[in-house]
């Protein structure tokens, strides 16, 4: 093991650490291929495939036709005959046209094959709300992923995560969906290691320690996650912040450990309250940690409506004020 | 294929008239030329306003005037519109407010609410799904017995998802009265039309419903609208559908948000400007048919600066978006869940305790 | 009013309620058409729409080219402007190349032009293991569509329901999806009132009182729940049984009253657990009846597997026996 | 269009060379005659096997011997097939075990897995999935630098799918070694292709991707041999893909579970079967060359006959569906979420309380 001095890190943005996991990637396996609409010469709508094409080839950073379904379904082949691709989505808003190939297909090959057959693919998709994007750009649909047997479902919160977790989700012999906050893409730097290492799947973070309420978020959210706890130290009220990474599978044992310790958990996400990732979180807090419960588990979420249009995203993104708000709702119950 | 679909031209870049089969009233190339001047102001107007931080991301369209205003200018009151994101000159002509129009880059959902009588559906974002809307619509008045037709706006990029099939698909089966009018400008963002498609022409794809396809410079208003006037007709008839592939060229950037530089040298862009501009072309036509007139072209800039404007004004003037629009139009009847959102929500706003 | 003897009902399996729901809208409602892949001649893969084309013509009953984005996008166009279609999926598991259509545009219309635009469209499909079909024909996938804002989902379980309920989601408003359990279809008749009549959305139904446990299923469920039930009974506990009926919205009052009474709820259904609408009951419960609350909310649910190979269906499926393993470890909690 | 895209033959319904084109030898003509006789006794052994309940819901293909046979006759060793859930002619004759086969429609998922080192895809079940992933697998063989192709085996309905249309327009602007192999029997379940399409052929659709398309006899194994085998030596040479459309015709019903007299009359296809049929023109043929006879008949059908009662004996003594294979593919490395289901069901099932 090299020691942390030994270690070369760039200062990077989250969608630059993409883009560096991605190179990684790329000049490790030869099977690396990126494909989607825009990946190449533009570079991505995002810049997060910058400099790829021309880096690699057009031959491995490809330009495609636009048509999602046909992008997965194309990838799909190159990767039950030997490549790895990494699809990308231009927004996750976007996936829905390839929900098909991936709900009857991408994640079930390797079990209707008895593994004969396996899908190594990632789809990479910025997604979430908070940049003023025009309509169906601010989906947040991981659970439209989380509950479909055969996908692993990945967002980074920050640049380090992005890079490990990238990698560590194309070498996953698995298909992967990899979401990336769009309002975090630019929002903040990491030292990011310039060589090759992985954030295990499966795995959260525990960012902060506390006693009196457990706090769930991941994305974006945890950023907005984090001012709250803040508020609430000040307040003399200490959370515990865990940064999901994984929402499936999630970090069982992590959420489990934490809310048995402060017995109240609030959880934060952007996505629709119905239906949302939030209730598989509190499924396993019901039953890892009901003799421990104090209060009710609460959410702090989308609402049930479509993602509004710009001017009021800002009401329906969970804010650092709901949280708080819920915190001591939960404490004081 | 290119040979199959000759690209039908009435004026050429210079302004001289191509195919002289057409009756050229001054009345109604000046009616042209000013809903394409509108529709630039219009354009030119966003930009600007994009820039200064006045809305949000816009997507612009200037150069595809002809496109969009000759076949909007085509339709008759009644029918139905499915535009996308870029197909303000269309919605327009076809008479949509500009405050509506503007409104929708600020980010309000007013910007998708047409004006009463109008049927003009909101722009679709996700590409191509608005196709088998046209044809659904389509469908809806034939079965009505009405001669009233639909038309779907769309890329050339739109053509590769499977919406785009299906829809002409259906339409095809079904001899729905629609017109799938196509803006082929060569690009879908980044990526150029060789990467898109191996065909050379998006008309031709009209051959796999047997279909009928045309190819139309769509920078010449004049040949975009006698083709979608005849399409229009003929579906009106009860003939069925129509593929119109327009040929045409986005002087600006995909979106505000866009570097066009990174995959296309603008300075083609510049020589178009002068080559195949759709306004430029019809002032030539005019002066050589001695009708153009610098006040007259004065006039109207002013009437159209002044329309813009106006409406630039009420759209900063309009009330502040309303939270309760977006808990109150999911469902026509509440449901409880949105209900209780809402309420939790607007107590905490107004700081009390749940 | 009438009274009871007035009233007369024919002896009905489900799917034929089905066509009789569906025949009693066709003749009172012009706007009411049928479409979808062989719903026309050959009146239906399961002959739920037998006879109908006949009856009024293949301009209302029509059948369509196999494509389902087509249909519901076709769908929608018709819906927006003036007609009801009930759009049928020949399955629910082919109703992905469908979803971005649902996704992006009939769940979102009424609310992106506030109201000016609405779509009166219902999707049926029939859903659901136990009657040995190829693969991804019996998927189970409700809660894509709960999650969805803009949705209603509606199952019935048996043949009374299944016409009023599908009437009902005729009349609404907006669109539903609603979901025909296949194993059901034949599996008992009912006392069908030959003329109209509606069950109300939203509104699930208390099939047995009890004081011990509550028992939630919806569809085939309700059935095998049923079984558990009884066996329970038998053994001296006694158990509330609810049949949701609708699972979005969820009838809130029905499964709090419950739940507050029993303190106990084992949930039931076949779609894979995790993001179940199992889920959305248990955040019901942990926000009405937090306090009532003896033992973790159970779920006997599908497994995280893809749905197998007919040959294990039987081991994928909730049976009476695990709904009484866990009405039992709830008891004795 | 039916104009441009003639249906090729090479043996009409009598047995009558119609394009002398070839070179049939006795070998070749014997080779699939046999392999079609094998795959019939499959298929009306599966039909009987369904209807004594010793397997599950069945799709017959009798009828379509010649296009599933020829078709996968002109493959060779390490080109990937994509069929569908009726396509069992074409993979026997790829190498497929028909014990395998049969386990599919017994519910048993050991059906989706090739024997070792043969390159096919488990049966697409929902309609025209497929087509992308012979565009992909091809496109990685060509990445490769290897001479393999792909085949992706699909319906006239399933031109209908958006997924049809993403495919063919992806293997195209890829220029991807694929052959698409239409089987249009006219019917997808109940609905003709009337109603399923507007146009005349199905091989027209291939002029929207400026890509080759043939129409074949479908019930003429010799043409369609022929007419593959051109198209596979194209993608070989990495010259792109193609569109075959094989007119065919499917005697029984769509699965066991349809009722075709509900939606056709039965009659024409008693009439087929003594015009068209891909075996009889065969026999027809074979008898006018003197190369039939019936001894010979005999032993193929004998040799046959054995075989698929073998394969029946395998697959009735096959072990029990294990239920660990259902917990244990769905990843790689297992999971917590599925390793406690497992375990917990595991646990109830020897009666123990979790
Ligand atoms: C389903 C879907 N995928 C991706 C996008 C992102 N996107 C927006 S515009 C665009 C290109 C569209 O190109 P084209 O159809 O040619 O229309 P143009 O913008 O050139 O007018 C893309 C990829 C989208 N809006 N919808
Ligand atoms: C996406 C999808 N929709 C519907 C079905 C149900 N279905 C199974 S086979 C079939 C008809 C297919 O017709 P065609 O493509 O002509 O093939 P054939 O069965 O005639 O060989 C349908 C509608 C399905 N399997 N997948
Ligand atoms: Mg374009
Ligand atoms: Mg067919």
């Amino acid at each position: 093991m090299k020691t942390a001095a030994e270690i070369k890190t760039n200062k990077l943005t989250l969608v630059q650490a993409v883009t560096d996991g991605l190179r990684t990637m790329l000049k490790e396996h030869e099977e690396v291929l990126v494909l989607g609409e825009d990946v190449g010469q533009n570079g991505g709508v995002f810049r997060a495939t910058d400099g790829l094409a021309a880096e690699f080839g057009e031959d491995r950073v490809m330009d495609t036709p636009l048509a999602e379904a046909g992008i997965v379904g194309t990838s799909i082949g190159l990767a039950i005959n030997g490549f790895r691709p990494v699809a990308e989505m231009q927004f996750l808003g976007f996936v829905y046209p390839a929900y098909e190939q991936i709900m009857t297909h991408a994640s079930r090959i390797r079990s209707r094959t008895l593994s004969r057959y396996s899908v190594p693919m990632v789809i990479r998709a910025p997604y979430g709300g908070g940049i003023r994007a025009p309509e169906i750009h601010s989906d947040s649909c991981e659970s439209l992923f989380t509950h479909m047997p055969g996908m692993k479902v990945v967002v980074p919160s920050n640049p380090y995560d992005a890079k490990g977790l990238l990698i560590a989700a194309i070498e996953d012999p698995d298909p992967v969906l990899f979401m990336e906050p769009m309002r975090s893409y630019r929002a903040f730097k990491d030292d990011v290691p310039e060589e090759k290492y992985t954030v295990e799947l499966g795995k959260g973070a525990k960012l902060t320690e506390g006693e009196d309420v457990t706090v769930i978020a991941w994305g974006n959210m945890v950023a907005t996650a984090q001012k709250a706890v803040e508020k609430m130290e000040a307040e003399g009220i200490s959370c515990e912040l865990l940064d999901l990474r994984t929402l499936y599978p999630l970090d069982k044992d992590l959420i489990a450990e934490s809310v048995q310790k402060t017995g109240r958990a609030v959880i934060v996400h952007e996505a629709p309250e119905t239906g949302g990732v939030g209730n598989d979180v509190l499924s396993v807090i019901n039953e890892e940690a009901f003799l421990y419960l104090r209060a009710p588990v609460s959410k702090v979420a989308g609402f049930d409506t479509p993602f509004p249009f710009f001017s009021l995203e800002e009401e329906y993104l969970p804010t650092p004020e709901r949280i708080v708000h819920a915190i001591k709702k939960s404490v004081t119950f | 294929m290119e040979k199959e679909f000759p690209i039908r031209q009435v004026l050429d870049g210079e302004g001289n008239i191509t195919d002289d089969s057409y009756d050229l009233s001054e009345e109604l190339v000046k009616d042209l030329y000013g809903k394409m001047l509108r529709a630039r102001t219009l354009d030119k107007k966003s930009v600007n306003l994009q820039r200064q931080g006045r809305i949000g991301t816009y997507a612009p369209f200037e150069g595809q005037e002809a496109s969009q205003v000759g076949s909007a200018s085509a339709l008759g009151e009644g029918d139905w519109m499915f535009p996308t994101y870029r197909d303000h000159g269309a919605t327009l002509t076809f008479g949509h407010s500009v405050t509506t129009i503007m409104l929708y880059w600020k980010g309000r959902v007013e910007g998708c609410v047409p004006p009463e009588g109008k049927n003009i559906f909101p722009p679709a974002v996700p590409i191509a799904t608005q196709l088998p809307h046209a044809t659904g619509a389509a469908m809806a008045e034939k079965r009505k017995g009405t001669d009233r037709v639909s038309i779907a706006y769309f890329g050339d990029g739109a053509t590769s998802e499977g919406d785009f099939h299906e829809g002409l698909n259906f339409a095809s089966v079904f001899k729905a009265p629609v017109v799938f009018f196509n803006q082929n400008n060569g690009y879908a963002i980044s990526v150029p039309i060789e990467k898109q498609m191996n065909s050379k022409t998006i008309a031709q794809k009209s051959l796999a419903y047997d279909m009928d396809g045309v190819r139309v410079d769509g920078n010449d208003v004049l040949a975009v609208y006698f083709e979608t006037k005849k399409a229009v007709e003929k579906a009106r008839r009860g003939e069925g559908p129509t593929l119109i592939e327009a040929v045409t060229w986005r002087y600006g950037a995909h979106t505000t948000a866009d570097d066009p530089t990174k995959y296309r040298d603008q300075q083609v862009s510049e020589e178009k400007r002068n080559k195949i501009d759709p306004l430029l072309r019809l002032e030539r036509y005019m002066e050589k048919q001695g009708f153009f007139d610098e006040q007259w072209k004065q006039d109207v800039t002013a009437q159209c600066d002044r329309e813009i404007e106006q409406a630039v004004e009420e759209m900063e003037a309009f009330p502040d978006a309303d939270i309760n629009d977006m808990f109150g139009h999911v469902f026509k009847e509440p449901v409880w869940t949105i209900e209780k959102q809402r309420e939790d929500y607007l107590t905490f706003k107004r700081g009390e305790t749940v």
